[in-house]
């Protein structure tokens, strides 16, 4: 099994004619993943060449590809200035899952945004994340395809390249994925650890969880008391940024130890606290979880 | 984006919240001046993107405007904590009754904006939070609702009992809402509130972050970003659209990815080395970025051996294998470069690079064994 | 409130809402003028509160300033579904490809503001409502968003294809939403919203009614308010702060509260008898409301009668007989009184009454049926 | 038993210190309803004079009569312009049952107003409304005391007078009320028959109801439709404005017959065709009771 995505999703590409959004398109499709429509406003009737000769209808509206396709499930690969508009309107129609590749989403925009996508039952993934595979089901963003390989182990991440490095490293000592997933690095995101760590717990397939956290918030901290209390499987983690001075944004909006919050210190001792093995260097990730599962 | 008090004060006018008069002196004769202008007593105070300039000697009080020239003298140029103090703000001295604290800032956990007030003011408010967590009321805005008229009432009511004062502080709560989300602010704060013995309310201090993803749309904010207050590689690497953050050790890292770039200064530091810096140079890396970034990297005379660390997805192997030999003609690097390549289109980087004369690993220790190796023999 | 479309068209456009031109005359005269200035031709459009107006011969085409001239003294002054014409709007023809209905109005189901367009413009909404309810399409806004772009955007997108007439069709929608807010609406709508053959898209009808509680807020709206489109006894009943809506009948009523007000009418109305009039005094009646409601009431010439019917509850049957004792004294009234008086102050009331020679029954059955008979006698 | 009020309310008066406000106060204090509070902002810590010498604290907020006098249901008398923010206050501070009886109040405010109540999980009664009495047990509003008595028939009604009305020859016919309610005139309001029958369902107590209806919307329609499918317990009914003339406001903002919805003959029709029994004349509504008590 896989969460969030999987046998029925049901694509719509939000951005598809635009640059990354056509290219990963292609690349989504080439990995089967059903991507059932397109939407780029004013370009309604129109078709996207995928890879095969295959086509892809676009429409103007995700209300349309909704109605007309059977879209569940977006993901948004439009400018910044438009990506929570475009959340807004996939909450809108009705899409279950919704992914925000765009990083740059100004983020009082966002605290709407989150709040309308809730109150439309809907579940957004990011912004500002790689996305989400499920090896050998589907791919949703950005997440390369070769690195994954089907198995027992569920990751979860706050970064893109670093999930990268730990996936192919389970991959390579032969330990594969039900799911992985990118949850973005801003500060305020839709789907955060405790959100995913549920979601896997409910799936009979995943057996270990890699959970990849950074400096900034008390998310991965949140995430270890609900390990703790409610995990039963092992979890493997690793904490990035354990050199990042305070007051300094590494990169991501979300990446900053502000005050006395948010350091890898203090996230490393909430993991190790839970239970949860903690890999000093990226390659220990998939030492530890042989170890965990016994291989 | 951090601005600068007397920027922030702007923004408070702007949304009606009652803000001394004051001028803005970048020597100590256009203080004097302004002090003159002003009339009776003044403060003067460092303009830096820095708390504790009151510790640091950068705020004081002037008697007479030769006074306060003698105080931008000493303030103008000193050092608060790394940085170098450009501007002074030259404002009247408020007689005080007392003192409050009240901000808003965006909130991970609750995801909206989170209002904090205290009647104990004037002081550091994570400090306050530490000791005497109870003295502070917080208040998290519906972002459906915006910031209710009675929820602004409810904060004002934990501040003062006197009903002027109340309503004075929840219309001053209500504009500094209306100040934040006008200038797509992720922090706001009034520190601190005082009321004058006549009753009055003002902001004497006002200190305000910006949301960098909201600039775009913002320019009379944009506008406000002081390049003085920043290291010039900074500057640099944000209009290449690099994310960058000077650091004190020797191992120059060049990175794709926030969360990698920060596992590899680790894992710099774990191998006994010290990163010179963070540098993510984003996922759409064209040639021309990672030029830039070379650049950037080698113009700190601290680093002693370069250190990629990529790991193609959206970025190409092949792109940064480009960018990497540009930049070799291009610039005279005196330092080893070391480089790990994998990911998309990995052979094809890798068979640039090679073509140059250079190698790559695909092992991210493996290299930065090396880099520390090199950084620790030169 | 209902207003003119002359007053629409001003509210929207402060919204930004493409509006052709035009002036409002009262005289043929200023209508051949304002003819003359707009140059080519021009429609002569009747301004009352009424719809059918095109039906009524309230709507004409004019090819010259001379023809507008006639036309405005053919509209001007006729009688439309018993309203007289007291002005007109004199705006350009436009060429007309498309027309479309755009409207918006507070839905009580769904306790918010319901937006509707349909893309049979120019025809009566209400029976396309009937008709051929797929042709509408529906959505109902979330209070707490307010109209979100990709609303606009889904509602225009059910009018057009084309990418520039939806894009432009999007933000009048945007537009007549921010219209309804600004104005403080209960209803808006544009029918026809036309495109012309150039691609343009523009409101040449408006009409809007506003909600009366939102008047004491907005006096640039309330200024809309045009006394000589009601009759004057209303317009007396509203500064005299009473609820009052001439009808056809000849038994005057003159009742506490709107729904025992309609219970009276119907209960008229069983008996056999016609009413004159829907009059509710409100709740906290002072004497002063009684004489102007009597006051109100005897203006009509058909009233044979005068049915009180009091429940006091807020209202004070004492304040009431006050009123009536007093208003017999001031207006010289020819037609039998009949009353019912009950509740609070009951005993204080009745005494008044019997002081002033007249009687009180407790049953509202018992007055209504006499009063019908009053009626019918006279 | 009793819906909405009854022994467990603990009242919180807004605009205490107003003329009707007070008034009101004093009526419901000596009809024996808890007051526990009043609210006026700038007049903290003073008191409000009850009959018999009583002493209501005043406070300044809603929050604090919550938490130091533990109101749980509010009862608004504030002018028009400040009404919906009392309803908004009252939810916000966590009140479950807000009666709003002030008449004008905006309705495009009162959209906003009834998702916040709504959103709280808060009740609003209101606005423009008479309020509610449960004999013997509360009045919060200002039903007159003196009409009601105790018994098994529930009152449900738009109108003010109309139902003293109804009520009053209930009870001259020895037949008592469980709770009377009036709804309000507004065209859009907290609580509408559907949701003060689903009320009057969980009552053991009550035995029969009565609804009073007018012209203006479709809400007696769907309360018609919402007896037939879920009330075993009888239901006498009447619609005032068989005569109102189409577009012509009567009164009440709702009260208005608009295109081919909300006429009284409608109404009626629907009543009858729930079965439930529909008065001609005000007078008939306690005979049709006692038919359908049999007594």
């Amino acid at each position: 099994m896989s969460i969030f995505v999987g046998e029925s999703t049901r694509l719509v590409v939000q951005g598809i004619t635009g640059r990354d959004g056509s290219f990963h398109t292609r690349q989504m499709m080439e990995y089967g993943t059903p991507v059932v429509a397109g939407v780029t406003p004013g370009k309604g009737g129109q078709h996207f060449e995928g890879p095969d000769g295959k086509k892809v209808p676009i429409f103007n509206t995700v209300e349309d590809a909704v109605q007309k396709a059977g879209a569940n499930t977006s993901v948004i690969y439009v400018p910044p200035a438009f990506a929570a508009g475009a959340v807004l309107e996939a909450a809108g129609a009705g899409i279950e899952f919704i992914v925000c590749i765009t990083e740059g989403v100004p983020v009082q925009e966002m605290t709407r945004g989150l709040a309308y996508v809730r109150d439309r039952g809907s579940r957004l993934l990011g912004p500002n994340c790689p996305g989400i595979i499920s090896p050998g089901k589907a791919k949703v963003g950005i997440l390369p395809a070769q690195i994954v390989a089907p198995g027992p182990v569920g990751v979860i991440s706050r970064s893109g390249t670093l999930t990268y490095e730990a996936v192919v490293q389970l991959t390579d000592a032969g330990i594969g994925q039900t799911t992985c997933i990118g949850i973005g690095g801003d500060p305020l995101i839709g789907t955060n650890f405790v959100d995913a760590l549920e979601a896997f717990k409910e799936d009979p397939e995943t057996e270990a969880i890699v959970m990849i956290g950074e400096i900034g918030g008390t998310d991965e901290q949140e995430a270890a008391d609900w390990v703790k209390a409610n995990l039963e499987i092992p979890v493997v983690g690793f904490i990035a940024g354990q050199t990042a001075p305070p007051g300094r944004r590494m990169g991501h909006a979300g990446a900053i130890i502000s005050g006395s919050a948010g350091t890898a210190e203090e996230k490393i001792r909430s993991f190790e606290e839970a239970g949860i093995a903690v890999a000093k260097r990226p390659v220990e990730i998939a030492e530890l979880m042989k170890d965990a599962l016994g291989i | 984006m951090n601005i600068h008090e007397y920027q922030a004060k702007e923004v408070f006018r702007k949304a009606g919240i009652p803000v001394p008069p004051g001028g803005v002196a970048e020597t100590p004769e256009q203080a004097e001046a302004i002090a003159r202008e002003l009339g009776g007593r003044v403060v003067v105070k460092a303009q830096v993107h820095s708390g504790g300039r009151g510790k640091a000697g950068g705020v004081k009080l002037a008697s007479t405007p030769e006074e306060a020239k003698a105080h931008a003298s000493a303030i103008l140029g000193m050092d608060i904590k790394g940085l170098t103090v450009e501007k002074v703000l030259v404002t009247p001295a408020e007689e005080i009754a007392t003192e409050a604290y009240v901000g808003c800032l965006v909130d991970r956990a609750a995801q909206s904006v989170t209002f904090m007030v205290s009647s104990e003011g004037g002081v550091d408010i994570e400090e306050v939070a530490h000791t005497t967590p109870e003295a502070i009321k917080k208040l998290t805005i519906d972002p459906r609702y915006g910031l209710l008229p009675h929820e602004a009432y409810w904060l004002a009511s934990a501040l003062y009992d006197d009903p002027p004062l109340v309503k004075q502080t929840a219309r001053i709560i209500s504009q500094l809402y209306d100040a934040f989300v006008m200038a797509g602010a992720s922090m706001a704060e009034i520190n601190p509130l005082i009321t004058t013995p006549d009753g009055e309310v003002k902001a004497i201090d006002a200190k305000m972050s910006i949301d960098d993803s909201e600039l775009f749309r913002r320019p009379d904010i944009a506008a406000f970003r002081d390049l003085s207050a920043e290291p010039i590689s900074e500057t640099k690497a944000r209009e290449a659209d690099l994310s960058y953050v000077k650091l004190d050790g020797n191992v120059g890292c060049c990175v794709n990815g926030a969360g990698l770039a920060m596992a590899t200064m680790d894992l710099v530091k774990y191998y006994g080395g010290e990163p010179a810096n963070f540098l993510d140079i984003g996922g759409s890396s064209s040639p021309e970025k990672v030029v830039a970034a070379l650049e950037i990297i080698t113009s700190d005379p601290n680093v002693k051996v370069i250190l990629f660390n990529i790991f193609g997805g959206i970025t190409r192997c092949d792109d940064v294998a480009n960018g990497i030999v540009t930049a070799i003609k291009q610039i005279d690097i005196d330092v080893p470069i070391v480089i790990r390549l994998t990911g998309t289109n990995e052979d094809e980087g890798v068979r640039i690079l090679e073509e140059a004369g250079m190698k790559a690993a695909t092992s991210m220790d493996t290299v930065v064994e090396q880099a520390v190796a090199l950084a620790n023999q030169a």
